[in-house]
This record gives C-alpha cells, structure tokens and sequence, in this order.
C-alpha cells in the first residue's frame, strides 16, 4: 500500500519559505495515503499561481491548465475517467476571481470532485495585488490608498450556490485539514475546501496571527450541526466566514455523473469506441 | 417536363415556413429526386420574413438557383421580398386571406389557404393546403406526402393524420380546378432511390459519435447548436455525455481536461466562441492535448450576422491564439465530407497530439440536402501513439513517464491517468520531457521545435482536389460551401468551351502550398472565391508562398452564399 | 418634462406576442418617465439574447455588446459619466450563465447602476436550451431527459455577494415592476432586479400561470422588512426564490465612485484631457 | 580606461539582487552615462537563480552585450551560470561567505559581503557593500550611491541611511586593500547630463496620462502589470481611475464601456490576456469604438515563459478575433517612443474609431534603460470626428443621431450618451446609420464597406524607419526592442566596410507595404529578425505582398533576446 512518501516527488515547491501551501500540499499527501489511494488513481488538476504550481508537486497524475479554469478541466478529466480520484486547486484569485463563474456552475452541475483554495486573500505570483477576497480597506499594490471593494465571502457564496459540502481549514492545522481532505475526497459530490494559506510575502495582514486570533473553529463548537444548512449560513454570515471545520454537508444528494442518461460504469477512456453498426442505423434512420 | 425546379415558401417566422419546406423536400428527397435547400432566417423568434428555398433535380447540385419556378406565400410581403426571382411565367401560390397581389410576369394562383385548412380542421394546416397545391403544378401525386405526414403526426393520432392529408388533397383539388395542372411544370419522375436528406450539422453529429466522440462539453450558439442538440439524443445510446457548460470557455477546457483523461473529446460553437477559446487552444497546442473544435462560420464580426452566411474565421482560426502552436484546420465542403471529416479530425489530432478545427459555414451547416449513404466501415479509429506497458515507468514510480520525449517526428507517447506507471505532468508552462515546468533556454529550444516538428512538411493528403480542366486556363478556388455554387459555374463554363478548373480547399492548415501550387499550375488566371470581404484564403495562399500572377478574387459579403450565375458571370468575364 | 411616449421610438420589438419582455420594456419607460428623467441623461447597456434587444427599443443612448458582458461594459460608461442614469439589461443566461462572473463582482464592486434581467428559466434566442435557472428536471432542448443540475437561485447568490439592493418583479405586475425601477435607479449603489419575464414560445412549465401560483409578494407579506438581511436571506431560501417585491436593501453603502481616489466630480467625458505640466513633472521626476 | 562597461549582479530571486542592479544603474545614470539593464528572473517569487546585467557607455546602446566585464555573485550558483561570459580577464566580486570558486580566465575577489554588512548593522546591506566593492574597481567614487541611498532609505531614518553609506564605504575599502582599484577597468567620465531612466511599461503609463487616458480597466499579468500599477499611483492625480477587475474579459469590455461613454479608455495585458480579449475587440471594431489595448509580449504559447522575452503574438493581434474589422497595430521600439505612441494611439483610436493594440516586448517592457527627457508639448489630444451641435438632431429626438453615417472617408461622427440630440444605437449586430439592427444584404455591404473604408490604402507615417547604408546589399528588418541589438550588429558590419541598412518597423496594421518595399529596394539580401519561431513579421510581409527573392529569417525563441554579436555574425555570413 501507498505511503505518504509515494505521494512525494523530488521536485523543490519554489514557494517561499514560510508559504501556508506547503501545509495544503502535504496535507493533501498525507490525507491520499490514509485513504490507502494509490498515486496513479489520483488527477491533481490545478491553476495558476503560485498555489497552482501544487499538482506538480504531489505524485500522481497532474494537469496544470490555465489560469481560472482548473474547475472545467477538472471537470472533463472526471467525464473521461470517473473511477479516478480528481482534486482540482488553486489560489483565491484563480478560484474567486477570473474562474468564479466556474466555480458557482461546478457546484449546481455536482461531480464527484474536491476542489481545494489557497485562500490567501492576494495575487501572489503576480506579486501582490488585492484579490477578490481581501478585505475592503486592504492595501495592496493595486489599493495603495485602500481596497474600495467589498470582499467575497467564498463560504457564503458556495452555499448560496446549492453546495452538498463545505468546508475551510487553515495552514497552521494540518490535522484538521488532513481530516476535512479525507471527508470531501470521501463525499460523493462536489466538496470545496477553502483553505486560509498565509501569503508571508505579499501579503501582512492576514497572517498566521491573524487567522489564529480571527477563526472559529467549528470542531470545538458545541453542538455544531454541519448537516443543517440554515446553520451553516448564519455560521458563515456571523463569523463573516471566518471559520474553519466541516460547515455543510448533505448526503442526499446524487452526483451528477450518476444522473447522466446512458453513462456506462466503465469509465469513457477505457470503453471501446467503435459503434455498433446496428446503433448506427438506428442514428441515421431519422435522416432516410 | 422539368429537369429541375426551384421551389420556395415563404410567411412570417414561426408560421411554419420552415416546415412546409422541410416535409416538401423530404417527401421529394424520397421519390429519389437530389434536393438541395437553404433557408432565409433571422435573429429572432417569431416575426420577420423568413423562407425556405428548395431546389430539386435529377442530379446532384449544391447550389441554390438565383430564380424560382414556383413561389408559395402566406403574406404579401413574401410576394414583395421574392418575387423578382420568380421567372417570366412562373408561378406563384398564396393564400386568398390577404388579397395577394403579383406583378405580370407571373401566375398567381390565388388560393383560400387558411380557410381550406380550417373546414380540414385548423387554421395552422394552411401549409399543408400549400403543399397539396404545390403538387398540383408539379404533376406530383399527393401520396408522395403521405409518409411525412403519417411520420410527423402519427404521435398526435390517426384523426390529425388523416386532417392533414385531407388538407394536401383539397389543396391539390383546389389549383387542379384553378387549371393549375401546367405540363410545363411537371417534374420528370425520379428513380426513387433512397437517399439520406441532412445538414452538415447532423453529419457532424454522426461522424462524432462514430469517430468515438464521448464527451461534448459546449455552449448554445447559432449555427451550431444542432450539434449538440443532436448528440444529447444519440449520446445515452453509446455511454457518452454532453455538458452544456456555462460559457465556450468553460466548453473548451473541459474537453481538454476530457481528452486528457483519454476520452474523445469535442466542442463546437461560432465565431464569438471561438474568440473566447483563443488562449485554451493555446493551452492544447501546449500541452499536445487533441480536442476537436467544430466552428460553424456565420456573418461576422462580434455578434454581427448570426443567421447568415459567411467564411471569414480562417484568420482566427488559424492565427487567433497568442505563441505558436501546431494546429490543423480542415474545411469540409458536402455533408458526407462533414460525416467522414469527424473522423479523420480525431485521428489526426491524436496523431499530431494537437487541436484540430473543424470549419464549416452556415450554409452548409444548415442546409439540408440529399446525402449519399453513409459508410461507417469507412470510420477508422486510430489513437495514435499510445504507450506500451513496456514503456511505462516500474512502479512506485521515483520519475515520470516522459510524455514529451523528444523524438524524430516530435510526436510523444500518451499515456491517461489512472495508469499504472504512467504518471508525469502537464502543463501549459514550458516543460521537460518529464513534463515538469522549465524555464531554460536549451530545453525550451528543444520542446518548442519537438512540437513544431509535428507538422513541419506536413500536407495532409486529399487537402486540395482540382476538378475541370487539366489544362484550364482559369482556376477557380474555393471553399467550405461554395463548392456546389463553383461547381456549376464551371460546368456552364465548360458548356460555353472555355477551359476551367477547379480547385476545392479542403484543409487550410497545415497550408497545402504545393498542392494548391499544383492545382493552379499553368493557368494564366486564379480566382479565389470567398464568402468574406477581406479575401481570406487568398491571403493565405501568399502568406504561405503560393505565388501567381493573374491571381484575384472574387468576394461576396453580404450574408448571402453565392449563386452558380454570379460566379459563371465573373469568370466569363475574366477570358 | 419628458413623458413616457419621449422613451418609445417607432421599433418594433422582435419578441413573441405574448413575451414577458414587453411589460420589462413598458415599466423601464414609464419609470424614467416617472423620475422625471430627460431620453438623454439615461443609458441602457444590455447583452445578447431576445432580452438584450432591450436597448433598442427605449428612447434613450442604448449599448448592444457581447453575451455575457453587459454589466463590465455599463461600468465602464457609468465611469465616463458618472451623472448618466446607466441600467444594464439582459437575459438569465446573459446574466447568470456566461455573464455570471461579472455580476458578483459588480456586486462587490457596487456601482451606482441598476441591473435588470429578465428570468425566464431558458435561452430564448437560441430557441430554447435550459439554463442556470431551469429547475432540475426542466425537460429543454439540451434537457430531453431532464435537468440534472440545480438550480441557481439569483436572489441568493446576490445577498450572499453582499449586494445593497435586491428586488424581484414579475411581467404580470408591472406597477409593482416600475415602483422597483424606480427605487432601484434613485438607491445609490448596485441594484439589482431580478424579474420574472416569462418566454412563451419555449417554456411550457415557467408560464405566466406558474408564477401566478408560486410567487410571494412580499409587498403583502405583512411587517416584512427589506432592510434586514438575515431576514431576507430566510425568506429568498424558504421561496426558493420564489418572491416578488423589495427583498433587501442597505442604505448605508457608499458607492464605487465616491471612493474612487481623487475621482472627480466632473464627469470624465466631460473634463479637460490635457495634463497639467506640473503634474507631469512631478510624475516625471520620480524617473530623474 | 573602458568606454564601456557590462556589468552584471546574480543571486537567488528575492535576496536584493533587483535592488543592487537598480541601485548600480540609477546612481551611473545620474553621472550623465547612457545605462540599459535587463532582467534575468523567473516565473517565481523567492528563490531561483535571477541575475540584473547592467550595461553602461558613454553612447547609448539598447542592447545587452554577450560578454560581461564585472560579475558580482551572491552564490556559486551565479558564478556557475554566468563565469562563461565573464570575458578573459574580468572580474568576479563575490561573497566569502560561499567560499566561492571561479575559473582562471577571471580575476575572483572574495569579499565577506555578508560579514561586513552585518558589522555595519544587518545582512541584508551586503548588496550595498557589493556596490562599494564595484565602485573601488571601476575607480567611481563612493559618492555616486549618496543620492540614490538617501532616496531609497530616508523613509527609515538617516541611521538606516548612514548604515547603508557605511557599507558601500567598507566594500570600497576591502577590494581597495585587495588591489582591485584597477587601472584598466575605470570608466571613461561621462559628462553628467541628467537624463530619465525608466522602463518601457514606465513610459507607457506616462504616456498615457499624457495622453488623457482616464479609464484603464486591467487584470494582473507579467510584464504588463507595472502599467496599471504605475497609473493607480498616478490617476488620484487626474480624476483617473484604475479598476482591477475579475478577468481580461471584464477588462476590454469595461474600456469599450468607458470608451463608449466618451473616456479615453485602455487597457494593459500579455499574451493569454490578449487572448481572451477577442471576442471584444471584434465588439470594438464593429461599433466602432476606440479603445487602446497594451500587449507587452511574454514567451507563448499558452502560459509559456510569462518571464522570458518573445514575440510571438504578431499574428493574434492582427488576426485573432472573428469576422472582420479594422485595427491599428504600432510596436515602439524604445521607451521614448514608448511614451510619444501613446498620444498617437488615442488619436488614431478616436480618429478612425477602431481598437488599436500597442505591442511591446518583455524586453522593452521591462528593461530600465536611459531615457531622453519627455517633452509633454509633443502629445496633443486630437479626438477625430465629433458630432458639433448643428450635426445634432432636434430634440425631442423622433429619430436617431446617425452614429454610422455612411461617409466618403468611412468615418462617421461620434457623441456621447448624455448629450442632448446625439441618442442613437450601438450593437455588435449589423446596423443602419442609425445603429438599428438590420441584417439586410445590401445594408450589409454597405456598412460593411465604411468600416473596412476607413484604413484601407491607409499607410501610418514612420511605420518603418529606415537607417544604415542607402545602397545596403543586406537590409536588416526587424521590430520592437531588437532595435538596439540590430542598430549595434550594422554599426559593427558597417566598421567592416559592409554595406548594410536597417529597416524597423514600428506599426504593423495598416501593414506598410510601401514603406518596406521602399526600405528593402535594391538589396541583395533581407533578414528579418524576430524573436519567435515561426517568422510572424516575415511571413505578414508575404501575406501583404512585399515581394523579394533574397528573403530570410533570423529567429530566437528561446526566451532571451537577441544580442548584437549574434545578428553581426549572421548577417556577416551572408556577404
Ligand atoms: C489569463 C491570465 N491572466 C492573468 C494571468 C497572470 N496571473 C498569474 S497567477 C495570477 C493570480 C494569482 O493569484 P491567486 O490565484 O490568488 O494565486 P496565488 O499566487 O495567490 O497562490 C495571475 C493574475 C495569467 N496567467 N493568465
Ligand atoms: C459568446 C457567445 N456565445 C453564445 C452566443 C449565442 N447566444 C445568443 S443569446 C444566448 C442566450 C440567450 O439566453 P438569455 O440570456 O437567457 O436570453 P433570452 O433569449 O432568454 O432573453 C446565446 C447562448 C453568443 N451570442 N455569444
Ligand atoms: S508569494 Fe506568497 S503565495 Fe507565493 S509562494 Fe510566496 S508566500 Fe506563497
Ligand atoms: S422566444 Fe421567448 S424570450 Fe424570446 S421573444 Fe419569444 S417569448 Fe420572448
Ligand atoms: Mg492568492
Ligand atoms: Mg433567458
């Protein structure tokens, strides 16, 4: 069986030290190995930016696309092969800002997909500008006199949006990230995890600190409900989605690729292609 | 007796235009007659003029006519729009409701149209009525509708079938009282083979599925949203899945990321999609990944002539994405050569590992025509350079399979993921062999000449064929199309004695330089016939080095698809 | 004073008889009418689709762009002159599917602009695929088994991108549907109208009858109150949507323009281009 | 003594090595030398090798040299990927901390950099003590820092500031005491004229405002950011504003907005962002708006080498939107035409009322270099045909303002919403005068043909600059920032007594047939020189019809740029 360090390449993240991605990498490794997943069973399918460069970093299959569109291609490579464990990744900007649209559709249509950010409320790879997650009044390069937007809560969207699960962690707590991979990869559906991973370069406000003295940790709430929903969106509105744990989940919803009309269980890549003659006639008898 | 007929309806859109002149030409498609139809529409719902024009022949032609025989009208407007192309003594049909009135040079055959159809049952049989009239003048028995009619409504029972053919039949009575029994409109019999009657669009839709397309992520737009609307029906037959995405971008990366995970994988969409597809194209020329991208050209530019003729994409389907990629674009010209072209789209983007785009135009996109039968012996599926077992790396993998080797021809194994052995990466940053990014002078040397290598020298076979005369003195080229309209302008040219060829493009990229060269060898003129105002092709032909003297062009930009006469004038014209 | 006939021209709309589009058109006119608003001093920006056709067919300065980019196009007027009454138009797909982007960030970004759509849970010029407001289920051109995606629900997706101002209207009720223009365009800030417009040539289930039955009017739902917004996130889950009227609005929001660094109040279009060559040098010097 | 001094700093990505370069170039900048630097980083924040070469004459060159004068190295691996080019006898500065080791062919000084700069008060001022070090080689006095260190540092205290002085001192004093006050490595003393040094994206966001640009719309991206950056500092100023939004495609559509409303609007992107604009710059040519779009090129296709110099995105800018429209492409070559072209791209944006794209490189971009002073005097603000009053219709408006009036020129009259009189229509739907949908074919043409009208024979003055011999036997055609490089290799031809012009290109739509005809008239031989593979410039020549048989490529697209030597041998082995 798979150990963590089968999930482990020798390639060097070039992420700064003190990245809060190279927790969300490693807890993505630990969490495949604990679910006993062989490396090649796995498509990392991520964006760009620096969070982006994660699928070259895990070991298993990888696809690094463009920016914005990790969720359709991931996606794609679901339809093609639906036994395969896909994890799409990516930053906040990918995510929540070009690829937004994605993301809202991704959650109505519900595959069998986890899609994990890199919440670090920043452009990283560009070098720091605000995203659409910093905080109005944020300064960055591209709000140098203060962020005049109001900032995306991506937990509220998502369940506005009809997800069947949510969750958040934070860098800093590996186990609990570790746990909340292993749930969503375990959910039959579209799972998203937002991830608060510190940006130590570009950007000093939310820090470490920060989210340690910010974030409500629903683990430790008593009584915290994740299968009701209203809950959950008082939670995400009260603590301005400043909270990390399981929020949502609904196991009764179906995935969509169960709901395809005809789709085989035989994953399309492995299927033989040719059509049946006799189906072939029965297409072109419309035109005769 | 008529040879051929050129025969339009004509009413308000969404007042059964469109069907009248559907269940026509199929009924005459099944006497064995060669139909060939184009309808006049416009971006909206209903209202507005609209037409169909059907012609019909003993032979095969891929042309509308500039005149009409007979002209069918539900409103005076349809007169008034059309009836200039009706021919001296020709003959018009329309409904006695709106008091219609034709110039001279025609016979109008006024008939109660909605009032028939109302003692039949329903006002809206008035196109039935229409049609029994039509067969009158044509010396066409009634029965000949009687299958369409059964087909169309046999869902709605016997009764409502046996009110529309009662509807044909007095009709049909009415103008036989009229006197409107010509001889000199009667068809000659056809053989009563049995044809197929399609669009290119649908040819598509079955070359699709049975090339081992899967997965058709796309999104609505006009001309081509029957391809997918028609493989959404075919597709649960064969275990495959249309996704209509939230926009084209959405469309073309997820059948990236499909035909990644191994899957044939396709789109198709218009203009302003593939504009907004520019920079995934790039990313499947980067990452060597095949997808097939159908673009049903209409008028242009932006938003434009939605439900109008034109071929002016070649620019952005050849240039439009940023960086340099290895693309090819083949351009079907008939809707068999849509059917058997999907086929080799898939094979060829899995053997060059690289997007293939698929070029027609609205008309042929959209107009239905006699179709020879379809061969699917002829569909071959071939995947391309798959990895072996034995070139997969021993497991647990310590280094990845190299999915951009570098070799001879610069094409690499392929491997999908869930692949014992197979893992590697992909991306659309400059990569190694391995496929992980890097930014390196001599590896990026190395990878880009690797992929330009793919079709460096490459002149797909058949992407030029020259008809006519072998010694012609003009050479028309064309494409997509215009291959009906150019086809009979040469014969009519030939007719005259004068010496013309033709040569019809069938893949613009890779260019098919010395083809083209070969084809317009020793002519002393070239005309490039194009459904676009900045003579596209044309400038194709000098950006990739064909040169010729007497070269020029003939364009029409219009929204209109061109006549055989138009063409027969220019190039008369031009001896 | 202009008078709702100053907003007709002689085009004849291209929809179906019968199309909820005429009562959107006729409630814009009489609203402008009604504010005592000048042809001129108002812009229509609207999409592409049956609903996009909007533009041309209101007496007033009217932008017919791309699918999709009706709201970035109306900022960008709305930047240029900020004194122009500026609403922007368009479908459910326009807005919602391939546009879907661009309303959260306008959302966030709240200018002073007043976005109408005109829902009818279809793509109409394209004659009739569903789209992301079609209920699972909804049997559609693209749909001949069945919907299998949920449902976007607008009005929630809007409170939960932080918009100032939602109200839903409905074809039928075209004085409810011009008090909320009017409201929407006087509020100082994003506002958007969600308005139920039903397309009678290709949906058969979300007809004028439909609504009539499902809709709560909100106007007649005794002490609701529009300006608490957990309330009205209640009440858009418990409709499902399915509500007319002032849903929620926030008074205390600054629009996008007055914060804008150094933003003047003349408008752009308006102001002298030339740059002030002291100004010029003090960029200047910063490169000495 | 040198005339002239290449001079290069390597490190890891984020240790200073930017700062050191810039520090270095600024303060001999200010001395009156010409200074032109280019970047060598990667697409990551820390970490990776990333070096700044620094090339300073008494002559302005906009080029860096193959070889390299003085290397100063903040780790082995610097030294490792750089001590080729260090040329025989040349020095190597580098940090004992490393314990660092160089090849015999260099003169190695090891400097405990990081040691005195912590005795001065932190690491970090190793870069400074690594100035002071160069300057004691180059024989400059230490003073030459003072200014720029004031600058840079007073924000934190005249300590910080004297800290810093302190370590340029103590560097100076080490290599003294080592010997390396060497003779023949002192500069030549330049004459201190103050002259800008900036970047070509500086000078595009000067020339800008200058311009009146007061919308820029604009998504993040390598190398365009710095535009939209430096405009968000500077617009507060003007009442400008600078929105960063969700994507590129919000971006070209909110300019077209903006643009549309009466703005002068912009926006600043790179490849992947060009390709998504597409769609909308099909909008802008069709609705006739002005809107100006900044393509800084990076390495393609797809994301590419977002770091790394090409251009390869000729054919998109020129191709890449569906249909057909017209447009304006300019290339500047320096960053003073970078400033003059875009008051010239606002005029001829509003004049024929079309997008125009102006294309920079990653090498011009990005590379600082001497600048002339930028006289704002030269920019003037010509806004083209707006509607005067007596042209507006008598309110209340029955009838619309006719936006696309058909005119000789193809140019109609504009106004802007809020004008009283001026309501009409705009769409990306064909249209009347009047901006009315209608699809109609003679319309069609009509419209159709005003648009195309507008640039057709239309030829920008100075789109190619022609220099060099006038009777060259090899004419050099090159664009964008290979000016310099090119201008260097013909002085060298031209010292060896060959006779060689240089044709550069600066607009490439409308494509300036006659002026390259003219350019290359008579020459033997032509070479055009690109940064890209597939040879976009030369082949655009074909595809325009400027002919000539000796035509050939010089093309580099492994992401550096080029270098002079290398033009200079290429085109030496063509005599
Ligand atoms: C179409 C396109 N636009 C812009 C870019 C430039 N770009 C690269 S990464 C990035 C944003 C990075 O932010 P985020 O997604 O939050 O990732 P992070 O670096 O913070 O992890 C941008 C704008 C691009 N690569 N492609
Ligand atoms: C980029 C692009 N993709 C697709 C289309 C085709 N198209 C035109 S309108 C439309 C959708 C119409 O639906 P909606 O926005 O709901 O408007 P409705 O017609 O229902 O009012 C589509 C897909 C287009 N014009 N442009
Ligand atoms: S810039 Fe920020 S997000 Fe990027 S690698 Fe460094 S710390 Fe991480
Ligand atoms: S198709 Fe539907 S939305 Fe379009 S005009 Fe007709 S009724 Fe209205
Ligand atoms: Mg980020
Ligand atoms: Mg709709």
């Amino acid at each position: 069986m798979a150990t963590v360090k089968d999930f482990r390449n020798d390639v060097r993240p070039n992420w700064c030290p003190g990245c809060g991605d190279f927790a969300v990498q490693a807890s993505i490794q630990r969490a495949l190995a604990a679910m006993g997943k062989e490396p090649h069973e796995v498509a990392v399918i991520s964006g760009i930016g620096c969070s982006g460069r994660i699928s070259g970093y895990i070991n298993t299959y990888g696809f690094h696309g463009v920016h914005g569109r990790a969720l359709p291609a991931a996606q794609g490579v679901k339809l093609a092969n639906r036994n395969l464990t896909v994890i799409a990744a990516g930053g906040d900007g990918d995510g929540f800002g070009i690829g937004l649209n994605h993301f809202m559709h991704a959650v109505r249509r519900n595959m069998d997909i986890t899609y994990i950010v890199m919440d670090n409320q920043i452009y990283g790879l560009t070098k720091g500008q605000h995203s659409p997650t910093s905080a109005k009044g944020f300064t960055a390069k591209t709000t140098p006199e203060g962020n005049i937007e109001n900032a995306l809560v991506p937990s509220q969207i998502a369940l506005a949006a009809g997800i069947g699960f949510l969750a958040q962690g934070f860098s800093s707590d590996v186990n609990q990230l570790v746990s909340l991979i292993q749930q969503a990869i375990e959910y039959r559906g579209f799972a998203l995890i937002n991830v608060f991973s510190p940006c130590v370069t570009y950007n000093k406000i939310n820090t470490y600190d920060f989210f340690r003295e910010h974030i409500t940790n629903l683990d430790q709430v008593e009584g915290y409900d994740p299968t009701d929903r209203a809950q959950a969106m008082k939670t995400v509105i009260e603590t301005n989605g400043l909270c990390t744990g399981l929020i949502y989940r609904d196991d009764s919803r179906v995935p969509y690729e169960d709901q395809i009309p005809g789709f085989q269980q035989t994953p399309i890549y492995q299927a033989d292609l040719r059509l049946d003659p006799a189906v072939f006639d029965t297409f072109v008898k419309e035109f005769a | 007796m008529l040879e051929q007929l050129s025969w339009k309806v004509g009413g308000q859109q969404g007042e059964g235009v469109e069907s009248t002149g559907e269940t026509f030409a199929v009924a005459l498609n099944r006497q064995g007659y060669y139909v060939y139809s184009f309808r006049h529409f416009s971006s909206r719902i209903k209202g507005g003029h609209s037409n169909d024009k059907v012609r019909v022949s003993l032979k095969q032609y891929r042309a509308i006519t500039d005149h009409t025989d007979v002209l069918l009208a539900f409103d005076q407007e349809s007169i008034d729009l059309n009836v200039k192309e009706v021919r001296e003594g020709g003959i018009v049909i329309a409904d006695e409701k709106f008091n219609p009135k034709a110039p001279d040079h025609v016979r109008l055959f006024v008939v109660p149209l909605t009032k028939i159809a109302e003692e039949c049952g329903s006002a809206i049989m008035k196109n039935m009525v229409s049609l029994g009239a039509s067969a009158c003048v044509l010396g066409l028995p009634i029965s000949i509708f009687a299958e369409v009619v059964e087909e169309r409504f046999r869902r709605k029972g016997q009764k409502i079938v046996d009110q529309n053919m009662l509807a044909i039949q007095r009709g049909f009575e009415y103008v036989k009282e009229l006197g409107g029994a010509l001889p000199e409109f009667a068809l000659k019999p056809a053989d009563g083979t049995r044809r197929l009657f399609m669009m290119g669009n649908d040819a598509i839709a079955l070359g699709a599925v049975a090339a081992g397309a899967r997965v058709m992520p796309a999104y609505p737009i006009t001309p081509a949203s029957d391809v997918m609307e028609s493989l959404i029906r075919k597709f649960p037959k064969v275990g495959g899945v249309v996704v209509q995405t939230e926009d084209e971008i959405a469309a073309i990366n997820m059948a990236i990321g499909a035909a990644y995970g191994g899957a044939r994988a396709m789109t198709a969409t218009s203009g302003p999609g593939l504009s907004l597809m520019m920079e995934a194209i790039g990313l499947a020329g980067m990452t060597e990944t095949p997808v097939v991208i159908v673009d049903t050209q209409r008028g242009g530019p932006s938003t434009g002539l939605p439900t109008k003729q034109e071929q002016s994409d070649l620019f952005a389907a050849l240039f439009g994405t940023h960086g340099e990629i290895p693309k090819i674009v083949l351009n079907p010209a008939t809707t068999e050569e849509c059917f058997y072209i999907m086929g080799d789209a898939f094979n060829l983007a899995e053997k060059y590992q690289c997007p293939v785009i698929v070029m027609t135009d609205l008309q042929l996109s959209l107009s239905k025509q006699t179709t020879d039968p379809l061969d699917l012996g002829r569909v071959e599926i071939d995947r391309g350079y798959l990895a072996s077992e034995s070139d997969l790396v021993p497991t647990p993998q310590t280094e990845e399979f190299k999915r951009y080797k570098v070799t001879e021809t610069g094409i690499s194994p392929r491997v999908f993921p869930g692949t014992k052995g197979g893992i590697h990466k992909v991306t659309g940053v400059e990569h190694l062999e391995s496929g992980r990014p890097n930014e390196t002078s001599p590896n990026r040397k190395v990878q880009m000449e690797k992929r330009m290598r793919k079709l460096r020298g490459v002149e797909l076979p058949g992407s030029v064929v020259r008809t006519g005369d072998a010694d012609a003195e003009v050479v028309i080229v064309g494409l997509g199309s215009n291959i009906g309209a150019i086809a009979e302008a040469v014969e009519r040219l030939r007719a005259d004695g004068l010496k013309v060829g033709h040569a019809h493009v069938h893949a613009i990229l890779p260019f098919p330089k010395g083809q083209l060269e070969a084809a317009i060898d020793g002519a002393k003129k070239v005309v490039v016939v194009e459904n676009n105002a900045t003579g596209q092709l044309r400038h194709l032909m000098a950006h990739f080095g064909v040169q010729h003297d007497g070269i020029d062009s003939l364009l029409k930009y219009d929204g209109q698809p061109f006549l055989p006469s138009e063409i027969y004038q220019h190039v008369k014209g031009m001896f």
